[in-house]
């Protein structure tokens, strides 16, 4: 049972899910509706679930007196977002937008922003022509960059036809190669799945 | 420690390199692509009054090469007397639409309302969007401020797509497709992609095919489409910072290779 | 909505002769029923006008669909009836081995993330869940720290049972830590703050980024190659690979992850998966070749286009 | 000047210092970030699907067969106990199947189909030898060679699966260099926000 129930809810699941695809009958539009919206309230539960075991770890580490100011301040964030979203609701002007405007997003948007940094740091250390290959990855590398900066397009149309070429001619055709590759794995994994034959999120006990 | 060391550089060098160059300010004359030409001249020959809906579809981290993509057109769209209906996709893009809407609006002197008007945000994007086909007041009983559609003098007159010119979506990631494929195909509505830079090659397809009307893209594409404006803003300000940060990659990679080949040498030595 | 009662009739009945037949499910018998099913709506759209079952447009996919699955029929049968399978070599593999080993010498953790782009149903995530369980197990056996944050409690609940099972199989339930497989923010850059942290505190000896990917793959990458760390990576993202190329030690491309998933347990049903996909692949490099032919014969021909 | 720029401000620098090394304000910054985003979630998780998509139609509209999914979220909380948390597979399962499902066709269209269609050219166009439809070719099926598992890349098989490692190498240094750009403007955009909104050093 505790393993026959899941596997065929799994399977009646993924049946109808498949089947709907093909079919724009009100009956299979239903269907993929309502398992839709199941799949959303479930994952809101689990956010739940998830941010319970949150609250739990860190309560367990200030406990022990680990870390304990700044899991403090982990919770007080965790906190402070339901309660404004409480005081003043989630519309525009409400302190809930003020605290996302001000602290969550200027962080958010700044953590992105790292990349900039990090994009240097590896042209700096991966592009070294170690042998064939990584002579073709810096030169392919090469040759879009001088093409993408705005300088190159003003002093000659060579290059941009040139980054134009490779990006939608070789390069398209490993991406490809690669999306193809990827598709049948996907597909062939979740046909184990629904079959029942990989049963990786049933284990333990 | 030298790992670190090296980072320190690279990383304070970039620092140095951007926030230099944008302070300079220089203003480059670039030429405006096809796309960002089509995208301008089709805004531009819309009578006043026309309406057009303008859809955030992004999260806050991208804001930095979102805004000037948006103020750009929004700012043409404003200048020419266009109404705007703005709309949401994306929970984190609802507070921002909000506000870069009302921003541009004060440039301009537009009144909320009479001009222009935000409906908000809804989850399930395409079961939004081909609600709209049918009646936005339908799927927007009421504003983003909580005022009943009805009562919105923008909204006189609109009850679906066929009294929209125009929808601009503005993306960082997929959402547009959902635009192309349903609005696009279905009631045959222009559309029109306001981008990152990183998601242009992804609707490169729809462009081609012609189910996109037309792109503007990354910092580049705002840059030009201020030229064409005649208003710098923030795309032209960044484009000798991106310029510069181009040639500094270029040149790390130059260096790397360097170093490289200097220690090769003295390892066989 | 009387769509939706109907949907659960269905459903319903549909479930209890599932539970009646489940004792001794094979999966011939799935495909039967797949096929049944979808030939009757074929069958339906063509004879009823008004409500139609079957959407033509997508005759190709469903085409392709029963293919595909009864190629994976065929190697699975393949298995059943005694035949070993083997698949090349997988470079970013031998440094699994590599990596716990280095860790157990250095006497750090190893960290292990699948990515901020992924959830449970990817099938994306579920090959990474595979060579989780064969790294726990090697893990369980050196005694060696694993660390686990993910962006999905979905996720961290389905890690938890596969990294306790991986220890048990070792032998080792009693090294099971539970708190090192945790839920960190659902936010991108969030998780990826949290994580950055994570790696430049704990300095874990080696760094496994398996999964699917966005903007964050860099970020954590950099972050781990600044601290020292091997990186073995691999991702269905197209655009984080050539991220994951450049920064990291060992990358798995696409289709590769799934294979490695395969190499690594050695498990017979995954390894007739590659098989099958394999057997797809000279399918669709036949339609290519035969396709190229036909439309430099016919340039006016189109019947390859869907 | 205004208290919520002066705070994006900081917390804006708070995070640059790990560019420098890990340190308690990168610590206390990520804490906060952690803590808030997970806030965030929850309130926004609440109002649009919880309370809109379940709360609303069961409780106020009487929508009885929104029973299931409620049920079906309450089990996920099953696993906090060690006798019932097997329960917590249902829901797990509804969802590892209706994604598998989807995945099947969804893939083999969009990543299999598509690709394939697109890749097909005349070799020869408007009298002239068609260069691009050939590289395409080759490079896809090569790259197709590089992903076949089931045998070493020896013989004609390897020459083949080197090829095709080539063109893997020129997508990947080619959509490196296509990224950099937007990369970049994030930064510069940061750079933008300190240096006009909160140092006011350009006005």
């Amino acid at each position: 049972m505790q393993q026959r129930l899941p596997i065929a809810v799994c399977f009646i699941a993924g049946v109808l899910m498949f089947l709907q695809y093909f079919s724009p009958h009100p009956v299979a539009r239903a269907v993929f509706v309502t398992i839709n919206d199941y799949w959303q309230i479930i994952f809101a539960f689990t956010l739940l679930v998830g941010i319970a075991a949150f609250v739990k770890t860190n309560l367990k580490q200030i406990s022990r007196g680990k870390d304990t100011p700044y899991r403090l301040i982990g919770l007080a964030g965790l906190v402070l977002m339901p309660v404004l979203a409480l005081i003043g609701g989630i519309k525009i002007d409400s302190p809930f937008q003020w605290a996302f405007e001000n602290m969550l997003a200027p962080m958010q948007a700044t953590v992105f922003s790292l990349l900039a940094f990090f994009v240097a740091s590896a042209s700096f250390r991966g592009f070294r022509a170690r042998n064939a290959q990584a002579v073709i990855l810096l030169a392919a590398a090469l040759v879009v960059l001088i093409g993408r900066v705005p300088i190159t397009e003003m002093i000659s149309e060579t290059f941009p036809k040139i980054t134009f070429w490779v990006q939608n001619y070789p390069s398209m055709a490993a991406r490809r190669g690669i999306l193809i590759g990827i598709g049948l794995g996907s597909m062939t994994t979740a046909l184990r799945v629904i079959l029942g034959i990989e049963r990786t999120y049933l284990r333990g006990e | 420690m030298t790992r670190l060391k090296t980072r320190w550089v690279i990383f304070g060098g970039l620092f140095l390199m951007i926030t230099l160059s944008y302070l300079l300010n220089v203003r480059f004359e670039s030429v405006a692509s096809p796309e960002v030409q089509k995208s301008y001249t089709y805004i531009e020959d819309l009578p006043e009054g026309s309406v057009i809906m303008v859809s955030f579809d992004h999260e806050a981290s991208s804001l930095p090469e979102i805004q000037p993509l948006a103020l750009v057109v929004l700012r043409h769209a404003f200048k020419n007397n266009l109404k705007i209906i703005g709309v949401s996709l994306f929970a984190e893009g609802t507070a921002i639409g909000y506000r870069l809407l009302s921003q541009t609006a004060s440039e301009f002197d537009k009144r909320y309302g009479t001009d222009y008007v935000f409906l908000g945000f809804k989850p399930q994007q395409i079961s939004a969007i081909l609600g709209m086909g049918e009646s936005i007041r339908h799927v927007f009983p009421e504003d983003y401020l909580g005022t009943p559609t009805d009562e919105i003098p923008v909204m006189h007159g609109i009850v679906n797509y066929d009294q929209v010119e125009m929808v601009v979506s503005i993306t960082d990631g997929a959402l547009t497709v959902h635009w192309i494929e349903y609005v696009g195909s279905q009631y045959h509505q222009q559309v029109m992609a306001a981008l990152t830079a990183a998601m242009i090659t992804t609707y490169d397809p729809y462009l081609a095919s012609g189910q996109l009307f037309s792109v503007v893209g990354g910092l580049k594409g705002a840059a030009e489409y201020e030229n064409l404006l005649g208003q710098p803003g923030g795309g032209n300000r960044g484009m000798l910072a991106q310029t510069s940060a181009h040639l500094y990659v270029i040149v790390l990679i130059i260096i790397g290779n360097i170093l490289y080949f200097r220690d090769r040498k003295r390892g066989k030595e | 909505m009387p769509c939706q009662e109907n949907f659960l009739l269905i459903s319903v009945s549909f479930a209890v002769f599932i539970i009646i037949m489940s004792s001794r499910l094979k999966a011939p018998l799935y495909l039967l029923l797949l096929l049944t099913w979808e030939v009757s709506s074929v069958y339906a759209s063509e004879s009823g006008a008004e409500v139609r079952w079957f959407d033509p447009a997508t005759l190709p996919t469903l085409v392709l669909s029963i293919i595909a699955i009864a190629v994976v029929l065929y190697t699975i049968r393949l298995v059943q009836s005694g035949r070993k399978l083997s698949i090349r070599e997988i470079p970013g593999l031998k440094a699994v081995e590599e990596a716990v080993g280095r860790a157990t010498e250095m006497g750090s953790p190893i960290l292990y993330t699948p990515g901020w782009g992924g959830d449970i149903q990817r099938p994306t995530t579920i090959a990474s869940m595979n060579i989780l369980s064969s790294v726990a197990e090697k893990t369980a056996h050196y005694d060696c720290r694993l660390i686990y944050p993910t962006h999905d409690p979905v996720i961290m609940a389905v890690a938890q049972e596969v990294v306790k099972e991986a220890h048990a199989k070792a032998g080792h339930l009693d090294r099971y830590r539970a708190d090192d497989i945790f839920y960190i923010s659902s936010s991108q850059f969030g998780y990826a703050a949290a994580v950055d942290g994570f790696i430049s505190r704990t300095k874990p000896a080696s760094v496994f980024l398996l999964g699917t990917f966005e903007a964050e793959s860099l970020i954590l990458a950099e972050t781990a190659n600044s601290i020292g760390a091997i990186q073995i990576a691999g991702t269905d993202s197209t655009i984080q690979l050539a991220f994951f190329i450049v920064a990291c030690d060992y990358t798995l491309i696409g289709e590769e992850l799934f294979a490695a998933s395969g190499y690594l347990s050695q498990n017979s049903m995954i390894l007739s998966s590659v098989k099958a996909q394999d057997i797809l692949k000279i399918f669709i490099g036949l339609f290519i070749v035969i396709a190229v032919i036909w439309a430099t014969l016919d340039p006016s021909s189109t019947w390859w286009s869907f | 000047m205004d208290i919520g720029l002066i705070i994006a401000g900081i917390l804006t620098l708070a995070i640059y210092t790990f560019l420098y090394k890990d340190n308690p304000i990168y610590k206390a910054a990520e804490s906060l970030l952690i803590g808030l985003s997970i806030g965030y979630a929850l309130v926004i998780y609440w109002q649009t699907t919880l309370v809109d998509r379940l709360f609303a139609p069961l409780f106020w509209h009487g929508e009885l067969a929104m029973i299931i999914p409620l049920v079906l979220g309450l089990l996920m909380f099953t696993r906090f106990s060690n006798r019932l948390s097997w329960l917590s597979r249902i829901p797990i399962a509804l969802m590892i199947g209706a994604g598998a499902g989807v995945a099947i066709p969804a893939m083999l269209y969009a990543r299999t189909l598509k690709q394939m269609s697109a890749s097909v050219m005349p070799l020869v166009d408007g009298g002239g030898f068609n260069v691009e439809a050939l590289v395409v070719i080759v490079g896809l099926l090569t790259t197709l060679a590089y992903f076949y598992f089931s045998r070493e890349h020896k013989g004609a098989m390897g020459v083949a699966a080197k090829v095709g490692t080539y063109f893997l190498m020129i997508f990947f240094g080619a959509t490196f260099g296509y990224t950099v750009m937007s990369r970049m403007s994030t930064f510069i955009g940061r750079i933008d926000f300190l240096l006009t909104d909160f140092l006011r050093v350009l006005a």
